[in-house]
């Protein structure tokens, strides 16, 4: 194969089709609360561990909702998991449980080359 | 010599088979004890910390003295199957060795003597011994009769419910029910023919004989009953009646000081087995104010023996620890349901790779350290409060988690990730220790906790606010002014049930406002249903919880609620009924009352009332 | 896919096409690209369509790459674009036929801008007057060389020798039609047939007998992209841009590409190579390419026009293909030879079934 | 007895004129249709609770029958003059009204989506209008798309229309948010097993109730929302959709397959609007809706004395917004006449 000095470059875009829901949908059956967020960031903006480092929590459902699982894993890991974003949140998801029910599954559906 | 009969098998079998079952499965779990452990039994044994468990054992698991206290109708129930059995045997052995002369009677001789001994009692203690072996089983008998009842309504054992049964457990309750009648019988029916009975199996064997056909019957019914001694014998392992011989061991090791460690290991299963489903811990468990009425500790502890514990139970529990002191096995109840947190969540524990970036601030050298607590921050009239009552009292302090500061680690403890949660604490003990401190202010009991009991931070003393408060009135240091306000005072479950500290708080608010002691309070405290420990609840459900122990709370018609912890403070703060204060914002309340109003024109209730809302 | 909805919209981008007496503008790309194309283009409308166009050799480039790759100021490119006008009033033309797609758009694109500020264009007139002394007009009539042979592919289509059918199998060629961006996608209404449904190369390929293929990435830009193509380390854009074309039409399985610019077929033609030899992949039937045209070669082939005189043999992916389906004879040997019958060089093309 | 005309037999017009005629005047209804109800007639369920359109079409036509006032179908205004403190008016069925005082009621029309060209509204097979679902969830309604099955991922586009300069309306059409939550319920409530996705730039929940369905949306009936606009649909080779929009939450493009594509079109002031406004010599704001000299105290009012304005011709209004919108306007035109 001939070496060019360039190459077909990897999408960015988020390719629907190819999103492997089985992660979320395990998460969403087990914390349904999970579903009515607004992606507010209240969140976020209250976040322990966000002060610390760079720690997105209103992005995990973003993350888990296409699918990009191995961004999911290493984004999660920063969470103290203190609580305050519950206190704050305007739906009232659970979000803890949620974190440590993707912590759990994760290992389960984290794609092999990662 | 002759061959005993062929009845006496199923017994001796049973017998057999059990004794050799738990010398086994005990020695097993002794073995799995830490080397610690081991030397505790060594260091022990022959100490009088035997004796003292001996005693424990006589008066809870034979005379069940908590039960009583709690609930007489209960008490007796148990007390007269368990003390009355245990009468049976050593008595019955008494008489047997009275019988024959000497001290080495084998055990079906003893159990079964109105069969051997065909010939009524010739001396009067044979006499006495007789009659009392007859008004034992009755008093046995009684209790059995109760069993039934309460089978049938627990309710009128004032119980709010009762635990449900397995197959095993099943079988080794009816072969217990049917032990007791069966011996009458059995001793009546031979009574009947050779006239060995006494008081009360003679006469019911006269009446008998002269219904019945009593020589065809003898026989069988002696069979009958040793046959429901060998059946329970064979079922106890499967059934919950484990808890019988388990819990003495238990209590032996206990009184030796052995703990239920952070981890699954022989004591903590020892402990499992020493459940016996009493379902008492039912009763105080506020999940059943959300209708959550599956995840309490009986029933943990029975999937955990069943290996059918699942993550959905687990961690729907608040661990406000409020079941514990009612439990009259005593059983560590939060750390067991803690060991499996910590199973069941061991593979993906956090690194916190980023504390090492040194984002946050360098410890300046001080005194006094004042850690809020992160929910704290999202009470700041709590920390303002703070600020204010150091600055009246001159305090030097270092406000360490005023921003950019990891969490205390309590939070992912309490869901079992104790070596994530080892991070936080490394990396704060560190910034504690090199600020040179003598003193930690908490402002969150559950960061309290978790500093006294996993930071070793020698040399520093640990205060949760209301303690510190009380300490700093204590030396003048703050001004004193009571309030016309009738406060109930929350304990919050770190606080109180988790650290014991249930009068600083009081007798500091004492000092600012009226405190009115209520029912659930102290020990039996409700928890707000804001515990960070369940990660399971919904949000109604914990509404559900904070809204019984407020309406408990608004019977007393406080003007206002006291609490000493922000969760709880929030907690409560969603309902619009009750103001709701942390102890901090009622001092400095208070002080600013003082100062403010000229001398002799202190504010009336009334207008205190209102402020209290704004 | 709805056709009245298409002839709808078809209908809303009308766009008027000069009849006759063209002023020709060149591309500065093509020449070396599609050597063939433009004369094609010439000898149709001279030969067969029997219009007056004429070619001043004085022009020069519009500048639109320089101007596109940040090079050459706004100022500049207008002067430029107002001597070609010049040439052209001086030659008594109105009516501006250009080749090139990025000249369509840069002369629209200026012509709008004098409309919109008449004090460029007062700049301009001065510019230029003292850079060239020249004077000019605005053209009357702006057509892009491809809006020409879609007006006139109905007389095309009368005289076909070889139409856009499969001799094989009796059915239309699946043609695959693209765009230059700069056509249409900055003035709709410029474009005939407008941006998102354009009409210019599918009126050729239906008049000719042809099918179009309406693929989903069919907006999408070859990948040309002026800076992308032009600094090495960001060709990978480029050959991305294309490659992902290549992907949505492969299942329509295309008999040929057609496109009016003078990038577009350039990439499409050169990335086929380029992929397979990266990655072995190719895209068209039995591990072929998919043939790639301009209109003109097009409009050539189909008026029976030899292949090779039109230069398609410089095309980097096979036409064989497409001219065995069309049933145009043709000489392999004579593929690489020149007027004079001598070689005239072949590329060294290893390992490329192209 | 003053004689009111009012130019649009909509919900506007008729809750105008029954109000008018209870107040005791002579009152005759203009309407270009064969039948009263205007745009409710393409609606089949409205908005957040689902009432059956009929319930209120039924509540219109019952007006019309009881209540004595009368109804002019099938006809248009051509002029309206005013001469001595009346309006003379001429219908295009050459009929003469006099009248003391005249009510614009000629509501809106529907964006016609074929103008967002990238949409590939009426080329493509499975792109359809909110409008066009209306029917299809009618209860004999077929939903299937190629291949006669049910679509097994269904895309809603908010905004279609509206907030949009491309589409030359910068204003927002207010009730198709709501409308779009409404159809994806019903939808799912028809397909289980279908994937529903919303294509939002904000979601404008601002009536009694809308948020509340909104959650339930997201709860009860797992549709999902997405934050971005589509910037394309593309038909593929099994006729179904390619669609384009970034993932503005994430920050990254995104591309997805729909079988089915539904369009929120939004609200324009109609033909029928503007007309109104040219023969009444009334002015239009910039985005077409008739002007009104006071947007809190005379929400009624024309800039002609005597011409009132009722309901959507004023700006886009839900059904609820419009029935009280009319029944101040015929509030206001009584107070008028006993000023007079």
């Amino acid at each position: 194969m001939k070496n060019f000095g360039y190459t077909v470059i990897k999408q960015r875009t988020i390719d629907y089709d190819q999103f492997d829901g089985r992660l979320l949908n395990e998460v969403l059956e087990m914390e349904p609360s999970f579903k009515v967020c607004l992606s507010c960031g209240g969140c976020t903006a209250t976040c322990s561990a966000g002060d610390l480092v760079s720690f997105n929590v209103r992005r995990m459902n973003l993350l888990l909702r296409r699918g990009q699982t191995v961004e999911l894993e290493s984004e999660i890991k920063k969470c103290m998991l203190c609580g305050k974003c519950m206190l704050v949140c305007p739906r009232g998801i659970n979000l803890r449980n949620v974190i440590m029910l993707v912590k759990k599954s994760i290992l389960k559906y984290k794609p092999v080359n990662s | 010599m002759e061959f005993p009969p062929s009845f006496i098998l199923p017994f001796t079998i049973g017998l057999l088979f059990i004794s050799c079952f738990l010398v086994i499965i005990v020695g097993i779990w002794i073995s799995q004890l830490s080397k610690i452990d081991k030397s505790r039994i060594r260091n022990n044994i022959f100490t009088r910390k035997s004796l003292q468990a001996i005693r424990e054992i006589f008066s809870e698991s034979l005379l069940h003295r908590k039960i009583f206290s709690k609930n007489p109708v209960l008490g007796y129930m148990h007390m007269s199957l368990a003390f009355g059995w245990f009468l049976l045997i050593v008595v019955g052995h008494i008489d047997a060795c009275n019988h024959y002369q000497t001290l080495s009677v084998p055990a079906y001789k003893a159990i079964f003597m109105r069969y051997f001994v065909t010939e009524p009692a010739s001396t009067l203690s044979g006499k006495i011994l007789a009659a009392s072996m007859d008004l034992l089983l009755l008093f046995v008998l009684s209790g059995v009769m109760l069993a039934y009842f309460k089978r049938l309504n627990s309710r009128m054992f004032g119980m709010k419910k009762t635990t449900r049964l397995k197959t095993g457990d099943r079988i080794a309750l009816s072969a217990l029910w049917l032990i007791f009648p069966l011996r009458f019988l059995a001793e009546s029916v031979s009574a009947g023919i050779h006239h060995n009975g006494s008081i009360i199996s003679q006469p019911t064997g006269n009446m008998l004989a002269s219904l019945l056909p009593v020589q065809s019957l003898e026989m069988p019914l002696w069979w009958a009953y040793s046959g429901s001694l060998g059946l329970f014998f064979f079922a106890l392992p499967v059934s919950r009646y484990m808890h019988i011989p388990v819990e003495v061991v238990m209590i032996f090791l206990r009184k030796y000081g052995i703990k239920v460690q952070k981890r699954i290991d022989g004591f903590s299963r020892i402990q499992v087995y020493s459940c016996s489903r009493c379902g008492i811990c039912l009763d105080s468990c506020q999940m059943t104010h959300a209708a959550i009425k599956d995840t309490q500790s009986v029933y943990v502890l029975k999937h955990i023996r069943n290996k059918n514990l699942t993550d959905e139970k687990l961690f729907n529990c608040l661990l406000c620890g409020r079941c514990q002191p009612d439990c009259p096995v005593g059983l560590e109840l939060n750390n067991l349901r803690m060991t499996q947190r910590i199973e069941s969540t061991k593979e993906y524990n956090s690194s916190y790779e980023y504390l090492k970036d040194g984002k946050v601030a360098v410890s300046p050298q001080t005194e006094v350290i004042y850690f809020a607590g992160c929910m704290t921050h999202l009470t700041p009239a709590i920390i303002k409060s703070m600020k204010e009552i150091f600055a009246v009292a001159d305090v030097k302090y270092w406000f360490m988690d005023e921003d950019k500061t990891a969490c205390c680690g309590r939070p992912l403890m309490q869901v079992g990730q104790f070596e994530a949660a080892k991070k936080l604490i490394e990396h704060n003990r560190e910034r504690i220790l090199a600020s040179g401190a003598k003193k930690l202010v908490v402002s969150c009991p559950i960061c309290y906790k978790v500093f006294n009991e996993d930071y070793a931070l020698s040399g520093i003393s640990v205060q949760h606010h209301s303690e510190y408060l009380l300490e700093l009135m204590a030396d003048k240091r703050l001004p004193v002014h009571k309030m016309p306000l009738r406060v109930v005072y929350h304990d919050p479950c770190e606080l109180g049930r988790g650290s014991g500290i249930y009068h600083q708080p009081r007798l500091l608010l004492d000092e600012y406002a009226e405190v009115i002691s209520i029912k659930n309070e102290k020990e039996a405290a409700f928890c707000c249903g804001g515990s960070l420990a369940n990660i399971k609840i919904q949000m109604n459900e914990r509404n559900q919880i904070r809204d019984k122990a407020l309406d408990e709370y608004l019977s007393y018609q406080p003007d206002m609620l006291a609490t000493a912890c922000p969760l709880c403070k929030k907690t409560f703060a969603k309902s619009r009924d009750l103001p709701v204060h942390d102890i901090a914002e009622i001092v400095y309340m208070a002080i600013r009352q003082k100062n403010t109003s000229l001398p002799g024109q202190n504010k009336t209730s009334k207008e205190l009332k209102m402020e209290l809302w704004g | 896919m709805k056709r009245e909805g298409k002839i709808q919209v078809w209908q809303d981008y009308q766009k008027e096409i000069a009849d006759d007496h063209y002023f020709y503008v060149r591309s500065c790309i093509r020449q070396n690209f599609f050597p063939g194309s433009e004369q094609t283009f010439l000898k149709i409308l001279r030969s067969e369509l029997k219009k007056d166009i004429y070619e001043n050799p004085h022009h020069t480039s519009c500048s639109g790459i320089g101007y596109h790759s940040d090079i050459v100021p706004f100022e500049t490119i207008q002067t430029i674009v107002a001597r070609q006008f010049a040439l052209m009033t001086e030659a008594g033309y109105q009516n501006l036929a250009v080749s090139c797609i990025t000249s369509f758009g840069i002369y629209n694109e200026i012509i709008e801008t004098w409309k919109e500020f008449p004090s460029e264009l007062e700049k301009v007139r001065n510019f230029l007057k003292k850079a060239t002394g020249r004077e000019f007009e605005i053209p009357q009539n702006v057509a892009h060389a491809s809006d020409i042979v879609y007006k006139f592919r109905q007389r095309i289509a009368d005289k076909a020798e070889h139409p856009l059918v499969n001799q094989q199998t009796g059915k239309p060629l699946k043609i695959v039609e693209h765009i230059g961006c700069h056509y249409s996608k900055m003035f709709p209404s410029k474009g005939v047939g407008g941006a998102e449904f354009p009409h210019v190369l599918v009126g050729m390929i239906e008049a000719w007998g042809g099918e179009v293929v309406d693929y989903p990435e069919r907006r999408h830009c070859c990948g040309f992209g002026f800076r992308q193509y032009l600094v090495m380390s960001n060709r990978g854009y480029s050959l991305s841009n294309s490659r992902k074309k290549f992907e949505s039409m492969e299942p329509y399985k295309p008999d040929a590409i057609v496109s009016n610019c003078p990038g577009c077929p350039m990439f499409l033609d050169r990335w086929q190579y380029v992929i397979e030899e990266m990655e072995g992949k190719t895209f068209g039937e039995n591990g072929q390419g998919i043939p790639v045209m301009t209109y003109e070669e097009m409009a050539g082939l189909v008026l029976g026009y030899n292949p090779w005189d039109m230069g398609m043999q410089m095309h980097q992916t096979n036409v064989e293909p497409l001219l065995d389906k069309m049933g145009i004879a043709y000489d392999p040997n004579l593929k690489y030879a020149g007027k004079d019958g001598k070689l005239i060089g072949k590329p060294m093309m290893v390992g490329c079934r192209c | 007895m003053k004689h009111i005309v009012i130019i649009g037999g909509g919900i506007a017009g008729i809750e105008t004129a029954s109000a008018l005629t209870d107040a005791g005047h002579w009152v005759t209804v203009i309407e270009k249709e064969a039948q009263v109800g205007g745009k409710l007639n393409n609606w089949s369920y409205l908005f957040p609770d689902f009432t059956p359109v009929d319930k209120i079409k039924s509540v219109l036509q019952e007006k019309c029958s009881e209540k004595d006032f009368s109804v002019l179908h099938q006809t248009e205004v051509r002029s309206i003059l005013r001469q001595n403190g009346k309006f003379s008016i001429e219908t295009s069925g050459e009929q003469q009204l006099e009248a003391d005082a005249v009510v614009v009621a000629t509501g809106y029309e529907l964006f016609d989506a074929r103008r967002k060209e990238e949409y590939g509204y009426k080329i493509y097979d499975h792109v359809i209008t909110s409008a066009d679902l209306e029917q299809l969830l009618l209860p004999n309604g077929d939903l299937t798309v190629a291949a006669g099955e049910n679509p097994k991922r269904i895309a809603f586009v908010h905004c279609v229309g509206s907030r949009d300069e491309k589409s030359g309306n910068h204003y927002c059409s207010k009730v198709c948010c709501i409308t779009g939550v409404k159809q994806a319920i019903e939808l799912r409530k028809r397909l289980p097993e279908a994937e529903i996705y919303c294509f939002y730039m904000d979601l404008r929940m601002y009536g009694k109730h809308f948020e509340e369905l909104y959650r339930e949306a997201q709860e009860k009936y797992d549709i999902q929302f997405i934050r971005g606009r589509l910037s394309e649909a593309s038909e593929k080779i099994d006729k179904s959709l390619l669609i384009k929009a970034e993932d503005t939450l994430s920050g990254r493009p995104l591309k997805m397959n729909v079988d089915l594509l539904v369009l929120l079109v939004g609200m324009e002031a109609g033909k029928g609007t503007t007309t109104a406004a040219a023969t009444c010599g009334i002015g239009c704001e910039e985005s077409g809706f008739l002007k009104t000299t006071d947007s809190f105290l005379k929400s009624n009012f024309s800039e002609q004395e005597g011409i009132f304005l009722a309901g959507s011709c004023t700006a886009p209004m839900s059904v609820n917004d419009t029935i009280l919108h009319a029944r101040s306007a015929a509030q206001e035109v009584n107070n008028w006449l006993l000023r007079k």
